[in-house]
């Protein structure tokens, strides 16, 4: 069937040849994955740690003992 | 793949996901009327009665119809796509979508009627009609045998062909299936031998602790089978949806093994703050609780790897160039950022909220609530747009025009549910306590926090909005023009080394099911038995469906 | 494709499972630490007690309800959550000393925290719900019924009035009331 | 592959995953059982068995702090107290209770309808309710010059059996001229409640979906003389039998101008 496409169609049904991956490509990247995927990981959950001992230390020891 | 008709599995998705989203834009118009209510703006038709009953719809309708369709829907659609074979007994399929429809269409006649304002948490000895109960044990029956057709579809696969690993998107989705049949145990007890008799009036009284105890089974690994949807996607679309691969398949193999482990023997940290349960084993679901972080930060890992191949085959360069060059105008790459993003948020306040004595800082405030807005509301909901998107052009075989306005519809979701989030976040933190209609405006404390209530208020008003836009553009395809089918190009993703064989113990669930049972015994085995051994008092029913 | 790399990815994923364990470890430390040193414990108190006949005998009948000072200087208040107010509706107790609160239910579930405090528990019919802990600011801190307990919750609160320790004069009974002041 | 192989690579799976699962349970028995209940018992002054004990819920308390002790003297304001067997009793109308409602005839009307509007009527008012009262006359936790007398007549059981018989009479019917009248006011104060002074609506507990306590009674239909004659007597603190101030701190909130609007409204409208 017939299909005018839109600029944008491409985001959503890419033609298969287009995010074929070919193994080469694929090899010279796998040699600086995950490097990047590290230091996001280690950026956001560090951050979370953070953020759970900041509450941790300033809002919740302060209010006193329960128990 | 070529020419295909709309199969039996896709029919019955497509009937499964119009039930999920069409409860869901209910629901969001409820709630947004419920902040409104809470505001110190004066809401029209706000009642006591009104009130909860609104809320006892909007919790029903989000946590039990949305979850339970979508969940089975989806599961039906993996089961055929990521098998390559039909769904096997179609029939009882759609047999468990009926039981679903007549148990959600009884328990919704029975909250209108104003006859059910239990909210979806229930609060025995308030009792509901019986009724509202029936419902919803008919909507959890017909999930049974959705688990049931997905082990049988599992297993039929393996027959045929031995040695092969299970497909990723299948063993989760099954894993899933066996999660819930774990989880449905504890509330299925409360229901059938302690709720149910007494809303008929077989019962004048009923065992508090036993029933919250029980309740508390389900009540965290529930939150699990909402959620697994929204990780399969993580796992298995989103790599693809970015033009990547999988960084590793046995990961996500492990990450689904472990939420089922250690999402069931936890659920008492929502009793950190009962007195009917001793510290001591607060403090061992304690750990395991803070161990289901684990297979979360697992996937932050795995999946960041996998969208970095992508964005590195797409010529990012540097530790966070990849992330720049990913193609973000793709719905599933959009919300699966998105997502991300509210899970930082959600599951940071998960972390307090599963912290032993800490608890006590934020139980039943608004920090709560925000708490799993974001998380459930926001990653899992996001989700499953982005799953609706990704699917619903092989549902229907055909395409809008344009998904500018799915893209738009997410940011609208996200927005919002971070504006009406973040500021429930501080409310909790100064008290704001939970399940209230109105708020005393005219004491100075709470005076102060409603200017943040308002802003919240315009978070809902926002998500309202895009829930009105994910129907209208799901509704879109449906009058699309038609597409070649063989333009759609596969939505699972491949690991960058596809498993050729895995151990059993990572193909099935024998050995798991065994671990499951040793640790439910060890943390609810005498927390259950105590009150039988104590011979806790009973409460007197209070019926809430006529006075009588 | 590379043959020998599956093992490379799986050897990464397991330093990131090792630092994820760590993280945990990190804040069950934190926890422990607030268990053992500060005796931070979630009010846990497997005492029962009869909703049913919870007005006729016992410490929660109406007229002991409140603060009263009883033997060895403890500090005790005595509130009773019910359909739809606490009784008494105003408790007053010392500042920068250790107070005991119990609460008992006769109908249904309620539960309470005091803003700004961490204290917080739920009131289950059946049992004593009993928090343990000390005020340090004074004031007029509110405690709302924060679980709900049917259609009149939202209108159900009580008021914690901390007082300095040298305003704190309970009478001859060793009770104190937020009326006597 | 064969099936020997795949055992083969299958079984440090199960080893590892058993040993991981047992040390974390282990160590959560450890700390949660041992460490944490011995170290804060010593601080309290508890010795080790005490201390696990309460941990584990064997014993009342926490295992860091001493349990107070109770000095207290129970004054009960009611005798009352539902039970289970009571709550089945109620609901079977028996001829012994129509014979013991011919009593009450000359202030309750013949049908449970009150010619006097003083009295109350008892016509499809809820059993419980009607229990409670009798039965706080018969203690005399409520006291009324004839009515004291009458109760103190009644054995429990005819208690049961001429509320039941009360709770299942036809109610009275409503002047139709009357029932149109709208007073927003009360509307609010019976559907919402009132915030700002903590009111609830009176709509939580005697809503016909309330599930409020169990002898709250039925408003609707009631005589207006006697509704606002009681609810001055919860504000004045004369009324005092009701479990927990449940009716006295709401009316003591109440101006006397609501409650004679309260009172006309439950007389004259209909379906609450």
């Amino acid at each position: 069937m017939a299909l005018t496409p839109h600029p944008d169609l491409s985001s959503q049904v890419p033609p298969r040849t287009d995010d074929a991956i070919d193994d080469a490509a694929l090899e010279r990247v796998m040699r600086e994955v995950p490097s990047g995927a590290l230091a996001l990981s280690l950026l956001t959950v560090g951050l979370l740690l953070l953020a759970w001992f900041l509450m941790y230390a300033f809002v919740f020891l302060p209010r006193g003992m329960v128990g | 793949m070529g020419e295909r008709a709309v199969t039996h599995a896709r029919r019955l998705t497509l009937a499964h996901l119009w039930v999920a989203f069409a409860a869901f834009a209910v629901a969001a118009v409820l709630g947004v009327w419920q902040m409104w209510a809470r505001s110190p703006l004066p809401a029209p038709y706000l009642t006591a009665e009104s009130y909860f009953t609104s809320v006892t719809a909007h919790g029903v309708s989000m946590a039990y119809v949305l979850t339970t369709f979508m969940v089975m829907g989806f599961g039906y659609y993996v089961a055929e796509t990521a098998l390559g074979r039909p769904l096997p007994l179609p029939r009882f399929a759609w047999l468990g979508f009926w039981l679903g429809i007549i148990g959600s269409a009884m328990t919704a006649v029975t909250i209108f009627a104003g006859n059910a304002t239990v909210l979806f948490t229930f609060y025995p000895p308030l009792t509901a009609s019986p009724f509202f109960y029936i419902g919803l044990v008919l909507v959890v029956v017909g999930s049974w045998i959705w688990c049931g057709l997905m082990l049988w579809a599992m297993l039929d696969f393996k027959r045929a062909n031995p040695g092969v690993p299970v497909p990723l998107a299948m063993f989760a989705t099954v894993a899933n299936a066996v999660l819930w049949l774990w989880t449905t145990v504890g509330v299925a007890a409360e229901l059938l031998f302690q709720i149910i008799p007494a809303a008929f009036g077989w019962n004048e009284s009923v065992d508090v602790g036993l029933s919250r105890t029980l309740f508390s089974w389900t009540l965290h690994a529930i939150v699990y089978f909402w959620l697994l949807p929204a990780y399969i996607a993580f796992y298995t679309m989103a790599p693809q949806a970015a033009g990547g691969r999988l960084y590793s398949d046995t990961m996500g193999r492990l990450t689904f093994i472990l939420f089922l482990i250690y999402s069931l023997p936890v659920g008492m940290h929502h009793l950190f703050m009962d007195p009917q349960q001793s510290s001591a084993f607060k403090f061992l679901q304690m750990s395991f609780t803070a161990l289901v972080a684990a297979p979360t930060l697992l996937t932050v890992f795995t999946i960041s790897a996998s969208l970095e191949i992508a964005g590195r085959l797409r010529g990012g360069k540097g530790y966070f160039g990849w992330i720049a060059a990913l193609p973000w105008e793709r719905p599933m790459v959009l919300a699966t950022g998105m997502a991300f993003f509210m899970l930082w948020f959600g599951g940071g306040g998960g972390l307090i909220n599963m912290s032993f004595g800490m608890n006590a800082m934020v139980h039943n405030t608004s920090w709560v609530t925000a708490h799993f807005h974001l998380i459930f509301g926001g990653t899992v909901v996001i989700m499953y747009f982005a799953i609706a998107y990704a699917i619903w052009p092989t549902l229907t075989n055909r395409l809008p025009m344009s998904p500018r306005l799915q893209r738009l519809q997410l940011w609208l979701w996200f927005i919002g549910m971070m504006v009406m989030t973040l500021p429930w976040h501080y409310l909790g933190l100064q008290g704001q306590w939970r399940r209230v209609a109105t708020f005393n405006y005219s004491d100075p404390i709470i005076a102060g926090w409603g200017p943040w209530v308002i802003v919240s208020l315009v978070g809902g008003i926002i998500l309202l909005a895009s829930a009105l836009l994910f129907v209208w553009n799901l509704l879109q395809f449906h009058s699309a023009r038609a597409v070649v089918a063989t333009d759609l190009r596969p939505i699972y993703a491949l690991a960058v080394h596809p498993p050729e064989r895995v151990p059993a113990a990572l193909n099935g669930f024998a050995l798991w099911n065994v671990l499951v049972l040793v640790l439910m015994v060890a943390a609810y085995g005498y927390p259950i038995a105590q009150f039988f051994i104590i011979d806790a008092p009973e409460a007197i029913v209070h019926r809430v469906n006529g006075r009588g | 494709m590379r043959a020998d790399t599956e093992q490379e990815i799986l050897k990464t994923e397991l330093w990131w499972t090792a630092l994820v364990i760590a993280i945990v470890t990190a804040i069950m430390l934190a926890i422990i630490y607030a268990g053992v040193v500060h005796h931070i414990n979630p009010p846990s108190n497997i005492e029962t007690i009869d909703p049913k006949t919870l007005h006729l005998t016992g410490e929660f009948t109406e007229s002991n309800l409140g603060t009263r000072v009883e033997a060895g200087d403890q500090v005790t208040s005595r509130v009773v959550a019910t359909q739809f107010a606490f009784q008494p509706q105003c408790i007053v107790v010392p500042s920068n000393r250790t107070v005991t609160l119990r609460f008992a239910t006769p109908d249904v579930i309620h539960g309470i925290l005091v803003t700004g405090t961490n204290v917080n528990t739920m009131i289950i019919p059946g049992y004593v719900s009993q928090v343990h802990t000390v005020f340090t600011k004074t004031g007029d801190l509110l405690m709302p019924c924060h679980e709900f307990c049917g259609l009149g919750h939202s209108q159900m609160w009580a008021t914690v009035r901390v007082v300095p320790e040298d305003q704190f004069r309970p009478g001859p009974d060793g009770r104190a009331s937020c009326d006597a002041r | 592959m064969k099936p020997a192989e795949l055992r083969e690579i299958d079984r440090p799976w199960r080893i590892w995953a058993s040993v991981i699962i047992v040390s974390i349970l282990a160590f959560s028995v450890v700390f949660g059982f041992l460490v944490l209940p011995i170290v804060q018992g010593r601080a309290a002054g508890l010795d080790a068995f005490t201390a696990i004990c309460r941990a584990v819920g064997i014993l009342p308390g926490s295992p860091a702090v001493k349990q107070p002790t109770s000095e207290a003297k129970a004054q009960p304001t009611t005798q009352v107290a539902w039970s289970t067997d009571l709550m089945r009793t109620f609901g079977r109308r028996t001829q012994a209770g129509a014979e013991i409602a011919q009593g009450c005839v000359a202030c309750h009307g013949e049908h449970g309808i009150a010619a006097d509007p003083q009295n109350p009527n008892l016509a499809g008012q809820s059993a419980a309710a009607i229990y409670k009262q009798l039965h706080d006359y018969k203690s005399g936790s409520r006291v009324h010059d004839v009515m004291t007398g009458i109760a103190q007549g009644l054995e429990d059981r005819q208690i049961v059996e001429v509320a039941t018989h009360f709770a299942s009479s036809a109610r009275r019917d409503l002047d139709p001229t009357t029932a149109e009248v709208v007073d927003e006011d009360v509307i609010r104060l019976v559907e919402r409640g009132d915030p700002s002074r903590g009111l609830p609506a009176c709509n939580s507990c005697h809503g016909f979906n309330a599930g409020g306590p169990i002898e709250t009674p039925t408003l609707s239909h009631q005589n207006r003389e006697y509704l606002a004659r009681q609810l001055q007597a919860f504000k004045t603190d004369a009324r005092r039998n009701d479990i927990y101030t449940r009716m006295r701190s709401v009316a003591v909130k109440l101006t006397d101008r609501e409650i004679e609007r309260l009172a006309t409204f439950y007389a004259t409208t209909l379906s609450y």
